[in-house]
């Protein structure tokens, strides 16, 4: 079956919403308007364009490790099974009967090796085979096709732990997708076995999801002021610059990441340091001791942070992954987990779980503030005057690149620019504007 | 109609206004107050919640919303009063309703179950925030009176229907 | 005054939406795309297209036995008064002042001459005629012609008891409306005089309401699984396939039902038989009492149900009816009755309303769990790609007629079919496609 | 300001705990133990409500969306104990906060009014689902404690809003 | 575990079953009898809520969304007695859910704090409207019993999330 | 910046909306169709065409008395800042920072010097220029026209003690704009010093908020029905025909009041007399003093009403301003502020407090059952049936002009009219269906 996504008669780039996205986005001059932000229009076209096509992630390994354990997430909007099947395979699964559209599967997580659907018993086997009809005889005669009628698969790739999926019969593979993002995915989660701490947080913002995962991929300027009581109770440390120190990275296809560097102080488990040095090539390495904090956004929606602070005068760091799921023009989803080294000691796994969840779950003292931002923008691009206003993405144009990093991608010192967000947008432009 | 009473009524009574007093405390923004009524080794928690099969567990200790001791808890309230804690600043209207309090002595102090349900309005938001859920406290008597010493707090829903958590609960 | 509904600009078969229909509608072939049961411009264009053109129940006559007896329902959203009038004549009228469209009447239920408009004053006669104007010669003059402002009527018609309403002026009769369906209808509601227990329960379900109404019309086959819990505690009688055993008929125009028999027991009351021998035509008659339960959907959204158990040992049976009112593409509201012969004995009467209650109200064990699937197939069809996934209506295909069954329509063995269904869709397509 | 009052608090105070241990119950889906808080002629109904013009008759007892007596009970809580009972597995969380307990002495037992609010939330639905009532309990004095005897629940809404009562209030 | 009261329970219960007792008269639309539970000196008032930075005064008693005295509130009860208050005929379906009830006696009378939540629902309206406040009393002991003397609602959101106020808090 | 409002695709009259307008809409024939009072097409258009485009009220100068003082309010949907500059001039301002667009303000009222956005901190002064961006070089080395960046200026005028903002470059001035009506807001305004009782109460019904406009400006016929509970409590005081005496203005530009007189006794506080006198030109004295009441509708949406009554036993009048702001095809937030002069006694000063409360406030007697008809009209107006309804605005239509007043504007005897009504419409249509 070949899947065809969004209204066939409404995508392609000569449409009023292709005109009205060419008529007033300047990329290249810094220069977005306000109505992409809070637009059913646009919504409705990046379930399609952005959702149906692009590699997204949809679980960490780690939550499903036995044949059978399975999640249920969404992909976009469209809701998934990720599940290890009996081969130890991981795939996934439109969570839909392929008799009428019932959900086969409705917990959150489980381990099953079928899935029965709830409304007239068709029965699949972890492998996504329809393995059992009832009365098919009676009811089908011969005409069934079993075989046609398999759960939907994505496609499904796993890499540094996580799990990807994507409706796009022709997208690039999923190393390809990521690009120069590997070798950054290597030091947030490819320098030790991770785990995550338990299954995600859930909770639903009135924002648009682009401006977090922007925010995620380009914005170490906001720090300073957004989160400027953190400083005054330890949960940030360093100077009035703490947030410009460092690299500014843009590793291709609309992938951003900022790295707060170097450190006064080794951030991470001394325990793990030779794990580290295992796994990772020499400069790697070097960089991985000298980070201090860093943000990223894997496009489009999933953003990584790694944070240190001295909590109760000790130094404690850990990585947390938010995915941002669109569930309306002025409406997100978000699940947070938390990880941590699975290898590093307990105590210090306690104390990185305490640091994740008073720093970035739901109740997490910069999740907060972000959060207020993010919903008031939000609310101003739905409004007619506002939304004729056109946001400003100057920060760094016509900077040098910086040639004293080893990593690889656009790299650039300070981590004061907005390069990563013209990035992100470019790349959502281009999918916005493709013609199928 | 004169059967035993399981619960001692001057213990309840006074559960009651502790709950109810801590609750003014909260929707009153006198988190100062609020942290004298904690012990020194509380234990603050809220578990996530899952959509299991009937009998699976539906709760997981290892990710949760909260989970914070009287040093956490001060550093939160702390923020609260530096001029940058936007996200509560200007501050919420809150409404902590609670209910169904049950009350069981114990060699630990005294064990509290309760329902809250609390009210959330923020700025010239016309819509309203609701969170449901279940607060299963440990109240230790010390000279000064009942001090808060383990909470655990059960949300009603998998995915919080709450901007933020940026209210203790 | 000439009722047009809907947009004028915006029906007909060659606009947008007729085309993504006729792109993924093959009912022939049992194929229906998911979006159609979650989709906003399909939503608006049924309120006019099936809801302003087909005949539609709005109450029955037990409901409002005495002259200026009145009720308040909606046809489809559009909100109605039905009321006896003082000549005993049953009459509907658009609840909405001619002169600013505020509410005549905003009760339930009640017994009014008149209807008097709460903004201005305007009062109505309970024959719609506009009888008082408050100063209307110092507001007026001479020029308000009270004639032509009557309370817009609907056409109307009973049958069976029913009160039906159309606001499309060349509908057929209603007996033309209900064709072949009439001779079912007489084994419902023609087989003595028949009551309503009371005023519905009403109650809102997020679902899209063609799902439960294709439900009533044609799916037997789902019982077995979906009410599996039903056969433990004794609601449902009858060994595994006591969902297959009888007639799948359609009567045409979209009406479909199910009969399940032969049944092991009557399941009537047995003071009741001399009166529907007299009511009924002998094959009538004969297939009645052979009858163990029955489900039928009249078009578009009346749902029959003749369930029957054992109740605390003993036999018992009832008629619900449920009218599926479109209240978005994703909820409906429900009003739901029950009926039993007027003339049945009070401890029947009672037992039969118990039975109803407890299988198919708003509590009912049969309701909640058909509810269950439907909101959940409702939610997938708002998801980009589960609205690429096309509907199986296979079952059937090819079957050959019953010959063995004296009722009218197209009637075939075995209620494991989907016959109905696209019996109901194909009307439901050919209205939708309708040019005006 | 010691008025005589009008409740035996002692009762006041038993019938609290009462009803919160009975929302406890069906909070936590023990059924089993809920049942064991009827008695055998309980009568368990809740009438259609109606919007009519003030004065006139706004319930009616024909309809009524609940009308059970301890068999019907039982077959409700049988059924939920099998495992096809979709519309409740996974199980909904609920929350019942109960309130407004007034309390009546009476030949047959006694008559308690509460006002009861239910929230609901299903699966991954973000949406939270409330439902509003009054119930009129008749609790009888038995050996084993207060049983409840006689319920009817007055629902605040002409259509519920709620996907359905797979719910006891 | 015998800690001293700050409450006299007595009075605790009293005041709780003249809260419960107000609810009940106006969720019946038992007007009348309502207005016999204030004295002729009442003063019932709701002021404005407002947003503002932390500390700074988020209330303005200039405007109120109430500013009544017992001449006042008898002519809004007369105004539904009659046959064209369509606002509230046919009467809308309310619950005022009372929770949180803290007493403090006071040379002046007995001063109240609760928490309302209050329920509302009209005609075939599917949504439902939530209103939710804290109420500040002055109850004042008479030959009768309590009488409310004072009355200031602090509602919870700077824009009423209600079609109007043609209820009474 | 100019600022174009609206989707530029989408305006104009000659696309679809546009056309369902002219085929339905006939003012001269006193004819409106009723799908215009709940259509989000309609709603979506009025933003641009009608709040984009008018001189639109948004606070009262005594709310703002001080150097710094601002409020926060709308302009249709769109946030803005009133404040008082440090030169004392009233400014208006969007309430967007010109980087990423989060409200620069968040409290609904105070006194500041500057305005800094909590995102990433760009400070404005209250006269609205861009004075600080926090590490402006390293972020931006010199390439940020920080002149360019001030915030969005709304034109800002104050008439009558009220401040008015329209975005339309091309408006004429607001004199021009009032017109006609400035005679009358004399009456109410330019009597003597006025003040508002406090910040305004604020609400949400779910109506369209023309149906309260239409209603302020023209409705005084609704008076003697909707209103009737209240003669029976003193609250309205006269005859049957208390609502007709008087005289309908049509003040120009959609402007409409009605003015009940005259009088049996003064309804004003005889300690202001004198202030009257030397304020107004006698022709305005005269008719003050023989005014009982008065309703009128600045176009768009603000309504004053002047109202009298006996409460316990003596006169009492004062004015209300309620602002229709609104909030969807379904919703309007009301802003509601009670005035009286400055100088009259402290204790009219408090009963016309009073009087204002239990009549118009958001638990007004008055207010109440007005809602509730425009309610219910609005709801109707959202079913396909009842949008094809046309509502009769007929009244006065042929009616002759007054003679024997000397206000100015289209001026009829008896407020029985709806040609107020008629001329709103008029103006609404013109500004709909207007090509920018
Ligand atoms: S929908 Fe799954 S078996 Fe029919
Ligand atoms: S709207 Fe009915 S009389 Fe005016
Ligand atoms: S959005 Fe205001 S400073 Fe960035
Ligand atoms: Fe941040
Ligand atoms: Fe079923
Ligand atoms: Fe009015």
């Amino acid at each position: 079956m070949t899947i065809s996504i969004g209204r066939p008669t409404e995508t392609g780039p000569r449409d009023g919403l292709g005109a009205r996205l060419a008529a007033r986005v300047d990329i290249d001059a810094g220069s977005l308007p306000a109505f992409v932000f809070n637009d059913r229009e646009v919504y409705e076209r990046e379930l399609g364009a952005i959702f149906g096509r692009c590699w997204l992630m949809v679980a960490h390994v780690s939550e499903i490790p036995e044949p059978g354990d399975y999640v249920t997430r969404t992909m976009g909007t469209s809701p998934v099974i990720v599940v290890r099947d009996e081969k130890g395979e991981v795939q996934v699964f439109l969570n839909a009967c392929r008799h009428r559209g019932m959900r086969v599967c409705r917990a959150d997580l489980g381990n099953a090796s079928h899935f029965r659907c709830p409304y007239h018993g068709f029965t699949y086997k972890n492998s996504g085979e329809l393995v059992g009809v009832p009365f098919q005889k009676a009811a089908y005669g011969d005409i069934l096709d079993r075989q046609r009628l398999r759960l939907l698969s994505a496609r499904c790739a796993v890499s540094h732990g996580l799990v990807f999926a994507t409706w796009h019969p022709d997208a690039p593979t999923l190393e390809e997708y990521l690009g120069h993002l590997g070798w950054y995915l290597d030091l947030y989660l490819g320098r030790a076995e991770m785990e995550v701490f338990g299954p995600p947080q859930r909770w639903e913002m009135p924002t648009n999801w682009k401006i977090p995962a922007e925010n995620g991929a380009s914005d170490a300027y906001h720090t300073a002021h957004t989160h400027a009581s953190l400083p005054k109770i330890g949960l940030i440390v360093g100077g009035s610059k703490f947030a410009e120190a460092g690299y500014h990275v843009h590793a291709g296809n609309g992938h951003g990441l900022g790295l707060g560097m170097p450190t006064d102080e080794l951030v991470f488990p001394s325990e793990m340091l030779d794990e580290y040095r295992r796994r990772l090539r020499p400069e790697q390495f070097q960089t991985l001791i000298q980070v201090k904090n860093s943000h990223c956004t894997l496009f489009p929606n999933l953003t990584f942070v790694l944070s240190s602070a001295r909590l109760e005068g000790e130094i404690v760091s850990h990585l947390n992954m938010q995915l941002w799921q669109p569930r309306g023009p002025d409406r997100t989803e978000v699940l947070s987990w938390g990880l941590v080294e699975k290898d590093a000691s307990p105590r210090w796994k306690e104390r990185a779980r305490r640091h994740y969840i008073i720093t970035f779950g739901a109740s997490g003292v910069f999740e907060q503030d972000d959060a207020e931002n993010w919903m008031d923008i939000t609310r101003n691009c739905g409004s007619p005057v506002a939304q004729s206003l056109d946001f400003l993405y100057l920060q760094g144009l016509g900077r040098q690149p910086a040639t004293d990093f080893p990593g690889p991608g656009e790299v650039y010192p300070s981590k004061y620019s907005e390069n990563n967000a013209r990035a992100f947008y470019r790349r959502w432009l281009e999918l916005m504007l493709h013609d199928d | 109609m004169t059967t035993e009473l399981a619960t001692d009524p001057r213990l309840w009574i006074e559960v009651h206004a502790w709950l109810d007093h801590e609750a003014e405390l909260l929707d009153e923004g006198r988190f100062q107050e609020w942290l004298e009524l904690i012990t020194e080794d509380v234990c603050y928690g809220m578990p996530v919640r899952l959509t299991r099969e009937r009998g699976a567990a539906d709760s997981h200790r290892g990710n949760q919303y909260f989970l914070e001791n009287a040093a956490t808890l001060r550093l939160r309230v702390e923020r609260l009063a530096t001029e940058f804690a936007w996200a509560e600043d200007p501050p919420s209207r809150t409404r902590r309703f609670v209910t169904n309090i049950r009350v069981q002595p114990d060699p630990e102090g005294v064990r509290v179950r309760s329902y809250l349900l609390v009210f959330r309005n923020r700025g010239d938001d016309a819509g309203q925030e609701w969170l449901s859920c279940e607060r299963r406290d440990l109240l230790r008597p010390t000279p000064a009176g009942l001090r808060l010493a383990r909470r655990e707090i059960w949300i009603d829903q998998s995915i919080v229907g709450s901007r933020n958590l940026a209210i203790f609960l």
